[in-house]
């Protein structure tokens, strides 16, 4: 199978989505990048991280429509457009940013269908980029994933490979109603095996990375290869740990979760979305009721430390849940019994 | 651009069409003003928001608008509805919270919404509806329809931030959308001379690089004229407009309030010198229509519009509320 | 004791701050109501619930100041006044306003202290209404204090009678941090005993509403009031219910908490926040935790559905996490064992 | 307002105020052209925005500012830092995340502040100084000082909805705040000419009600004069203003931006011609002080500010990064 880079994979499942339905269109803040300015006609970022790049030179300023900084005029027109027939993908260049522009989805978007009794369809998309690593500092390096998890009426996906991100993206655009994709910026560079053309994979299926015995992880985003790496090398040591990704967290797979907690009676879940009110506790409320007689240990959540992401390298490296932390608290909940 | 008989000239209204135009001005004054009462008798849950003394924007815009062409409403939408041609008993139901309410009974008055009329909705976060119907625009400019859509908004939603954002948004990407600012007076308590800085939100408007104009919202005429230039400019791809329209209100900010903002005499002063379908009455006696559609036709259609608003008020207050298991639906097309 | 409304038990508090400290100004719409228009010089509002009602006749327009529908402007503005110097209350009339306006608190007030190495002091209080009942549909009927605890820098209080409201606001104006002082729209009619003169509640304190043995009831604001119904209801049948109110929710009482749950080894959390990412998974996550070696049943959590808020009475009724549903709830962790 | 010779005759500025001015533009200069250097050793987290070409603006506007006024500013902000007077080491140790950052090392480029200094911070947030310089000029209003706020935005924030409630609301509430727009051409990949539908920056603030005028922000004394009109407006109770200063960046959007989207020749074509060193360097050759600070003496201050950054930045590389125990501090003033 031919081998992309998770950038490359979600660039292939946009424009895949593109030549299928011209319904489909693209909007956000240099998406091209070169409208007006002085170098004449051309595409100049492909979006600041050149995620949509090559875009815009086959579909044009009709598909891919570069914006004004104006993030609720974004993702409004884009639910408006939705509404109306268009299947936008929107993006909010870092999700940072939902902060000037969330009413828009949350009293908006996720709501039309039911504040209008069932008659709406939003087929709208909204993508970013999150999380920390990048030293992009307190208001570039968030992860609120577990923010838009909390309203009723969106979708959210957090892919942790580029199989997983063209697979759901491409999901995403097809469903109708509004998602919430979110690309972890540590994740661009990585490379996987992805195929050629079009595949979804359906929301609400987790994916088991690892299959073990003893312990469940339950890992996110830019975190599951951290905990599949933990997992690799703690197998040398006899100790089987199954890594558990849910990649989406609206809808999530409560069965898949509880199944493997019944199997190992013991978790980790491993977040960087909060310290506090997170996906990590939301997954341990759910095992605490629904899992508690299969629990043999403490729920363990490994998350970042209830502070802004700091700048400075070695405080955001020790800000981010490192393996060691996954791997300590592995250890805890083994020992407890 | 207050006399209304000029206007009429410019504006090329069939018989049929002054009729249309009227009976759905009647038609929104009696649905409020039966609100009004309804209201007292506690029947009716949450905020009501009364649109009384503006008929004459809602309908003087729409009458320019087809099914195809969408709007974005406020809070104080009825009259954006009828005017829209939504289903009268479908609204009266929602506002009484009944399973026969166009939303089932889950939006209320602050989101009644038709979207096979192109009505996208109340909505009860100001200033809402202008990237909404701007991104309305935008299906129709990608689409390649010469389909337009309008937002409503009021003089206090003239403030908030999105609603700029969006009008820059649309002269930039040369949108087909018509931002309709209803200028009433008030935002709630607050009057629209402390809270607009600006000379009018029209002249602030202008400065966004679009046409913009100040027309009075009472003269149905006035507003079809200015209405009539957006949409075509609209259509034929000249992108944006705005239109101030100024009609103070009749009633208070929610059903309830006691209106301690307002001069006390100001709203008898309003209905007695500048009330809209009185204005439509004059301009029409001055012109020939006003033989075919004198004064006796008139007084039927405001008494058919009477005795549809009570039809629909006997239907909806017959109505079941929507059953328990509805809870939970609705929420998603697909989980 | 004198008998305060919730109401006037906020606007003794403001008032009494306001005459206390100079730097306290009051920044909203229609705090007072009134500004232009055709009566003159008039209060026509004390805000749309009468909450700051009288305040602009005794402290007058350079104080109580009324602003035109910009929250983002509203909060950034006494955001900005705060770190230079005043400690401004702020109004978001309805919390589900936070949409138009969150970045001026989560990227802004929030961070400040961080970004800015320890040298800020943000003391501002933004303040509004939440919650469902009064049939305001699904964009004015929001309880959305999960989401402001998610936030590091930021403070959250839920106070759930006239006695806290009024202890809680003091101590909110006069902390040196961003505080969201969560109102609930049920609550400003409930009347009780409130001191005159000023009194302080410290953060992160529990109020333990009913002492028990048998189960712990752990309910936040409006829920506060029906589990102490509960409690009592069921004290008749010999089950004996401890009832926590954590008050704030940044800082939360986690010993305070703890403790209780040791001692009875059952817990039901009553939550109208959110059916997924809320409070209440974030209290269970803390249980399955730190107290998971005491839980003798599952962790049971009462919220509301992940819907929106419905309008119509009778389903707005059966949205709220009501008695029944949380008896029925302790009557399960009860049984299990 | 491009004719240099013009204003210095409307500018009352002697001898040491022109070196001053001249010495922190010079030392900008030489601030941002290092570090356009010192990034491409890798040694810098994250991302830098260069203010090169934009310092007649900063050192314009903060020339008529003492400590008590207040600015905040952009991403862009080293300019803003050295104009307003921050301390340098505490600056570039940040730029470095260093524990000897003004911020410790926890806020970087994007971060940089210093609250005694008047120095809000820069904000990596497009359009957040806005509405957080209005509640700065509140303080003042309210505290009834003669005191002033700055908010610094550019022409792709000038897009950004909170920035035009921040306008409206400083009208409004007649706040001594005065709204700099810099447009330096871009938004990161997209033309000011793409971005703001208007026909200026300027036209649509004025339309907001308030006086709004463009200069050319090459010009140190154009900017000089409109900013100082504009704080003596605010000072004494006339409240805000917008300028536009139009000067365009001799950098990218952040230091590694290839910046496809201009004309190949555009940057050398500015330095060559509008450069606001040199254009400040004639206008004083053609006045009296031409004499007193000649040629020499302001080629010895650009040397000076060279040796000053030379020595910050072997300051912040001796320095050593931040403790980990430093990670959860400075969350809250109390818990
Ligand atoms: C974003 C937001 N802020 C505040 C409110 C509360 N609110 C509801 S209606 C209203 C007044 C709106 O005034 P205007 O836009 O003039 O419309 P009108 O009521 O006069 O028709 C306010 C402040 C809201 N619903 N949404
Ligand atoms: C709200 C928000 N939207 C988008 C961004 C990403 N971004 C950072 S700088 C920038 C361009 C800003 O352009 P301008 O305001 O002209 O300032 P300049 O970079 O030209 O100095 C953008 C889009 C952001 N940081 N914040
Ligand atoms: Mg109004
Ligand atoms: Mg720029």
């Amino acid at each position: 199978m031919p081998k992309r880079s998770y950038r490359a994979a979600i660039n292939d499942a946009i424009r895949l989505e593109m030549e299928r339905d011209p319904n489909v269109v693209l909007i956000g803040e240099d998406v091209r990048g070169g409208a007006g300015g002085s170098a004449g006609d051309v595409e100049a970022y492909g979006g600041v991280m050149g995620v949509t790049k090559g875009l815009w030179k086959q579909f044009g300023s009709a598909r891919v429509i570069d914006t004004p900084i104006s993030e609720s005029a974004i993702v409004g027109m884009a639910a408006g457009a939705a509404m109306t027939g268009l299947r936008p993908v929107a993006e909010i260049m870092f999700l940072d940013f939902f902060g000037v522009c969330y009413d828009m989805l949350y009293n908006q978007a996720a709501k039309f269908r039911y504040m209008f009794g069932g008659k709406a369809r939003t087929p709208l998309v909204v993508r970013g980029m999150m999380g920390a690593g990048l030293s992009a500092a307190a208001q570039h390096s968030q992860a609120p994933y577990n923010v838009f998890t909390a309203v009723a009426g969106l979708k959210v996906v957090v892919p942790s490979n580029p199989y997983d991100a063209k697979g759901l993206l491409i999901t995403a655009i097809r469903d109708d109603d509004p998602v919430v994709f979110c690309e972890h910026k540590l994740l661009y560079g990585l490379s996987g095996e992805v195929p050629d053309g079009a595949y979804t994979i359906p929301f609400g299926e987790a994916n088991y990375t690892r299959e073990g015995e003893h312990v469940t992880v339950i890992a996110l985003s830019a975190m599951v290869p951290r905990a599949n790496a933990v997992a690799d090398r703690l197998k040398a040591e006899g100790i089987s740990v199954e890594v558990v990704d849910p990649r989406t967290t609206q809808p999530l797979d409560e069965e898949g979760i509880l199944e493997s907690v019944a199997h190992t009676g013991r978790v980790v879940i491993v977040d960087e979305s909060a310290a506090r009110v997170g996906i990590a506790h939301d997954i341990a409320a759910l095992v605490a009721d629904k899992g508690f007689r299969d629990l043999r240990a403490p729920v363990k959540i490994v998350t970042p430390p209830h502070t802004p992401v700091p700048f400075s390298p070695p405080l955001e490296k020790a800000w981010l849940p490192s393996e060691a932390r996954i791997e300590a608290a592995i250890r805890t909940v083994l020992t407890e019994d | 651009m207050t006399d209304a008989a000029s206007k009429v000239a410019a504006t090329s209204l069939d018989a049929a069409a002054l009729e249309r135009a009227f009976r759905r001005m009647a038609l929104i004054r009696a649905f409020e003003e039966r609100l009004h009462v309804e209201n007292t008798t506690g029947d009716i849950p949450g905020f009501v928001h009364l649109y009384a003394g503006q008929e004459a924007i809602a309908v003087g815009v729409c009458e320019h608008l087809t099914e195809r062409d969408y709007i974005g409403s406020t809070h104080r939408g009825h009259g954006h509805c009828i005017a829209k041609g939504c289903d009268l008993d479908g609204m009266m139901g929602e506002i009484f919270g009944r399973a026969s309410g166009i939303c089932g009974g889950k939006g209320g008055s602050m989101h009644i919404a038709d979207l096979e009329r192109g009505m996208l909705g109340a909505n009860a976060i100001v200033g809402g509806a202008a990237p909404l119907a701007t991104g309305a625009a935008l299906t129709h400019k990608t689409r390649g329809s010469d389909g337009v859509a309008v937002a409503f908004t009021g003089d206090g939603g003239s403030n908030q931030g999105m609603v700029f954002e969006a009008m820059n948004m649309a002269v930039v990407l040369r949108l087909p959308v018509i931002f309709v600012f209803e200028n009433n007076g008030y935002g709630e308590g607050t009057g629209a001379d402390y809270a607009v800085g600006a000379a009018s939100i029209a002249a602030r408007a202008a400065g966004f690089g679009m046409p913009a104009v100040q027309v009075d919202g009472t003269d149905f005429f006035a507003v079809h004229a200015a209405a009539g230039e957006a949409v075509a400019r609209a259509r034929s791809g000249g992108g944006p407009s705005t239109i101030e329209a100024v009609a103070l209100r009749y009633y208070g900010h929610y059903e309830g309030d006691p209106m301690a903002y307002r001069a006390p005499d100001e709203v008898a002063m309003l209905r007695a010198t500048t009330d809209p379908l009185q204005r439509f009455r004059a301009a029409l006696a001055a012109r020939p229509e006003g033989a075919t559609l004198g004064a006796a036709q008139l007084d039927a259609i405001e008494r058919d519009c009477i005795a549809r608003v009570d039809a629909t008020v006997a239907t909806a207050r017959a109505a079941p509320f929507p059953a328990p298991e509805t809870l939970e639906r609705d929420v998603y097309v697909s989980l």
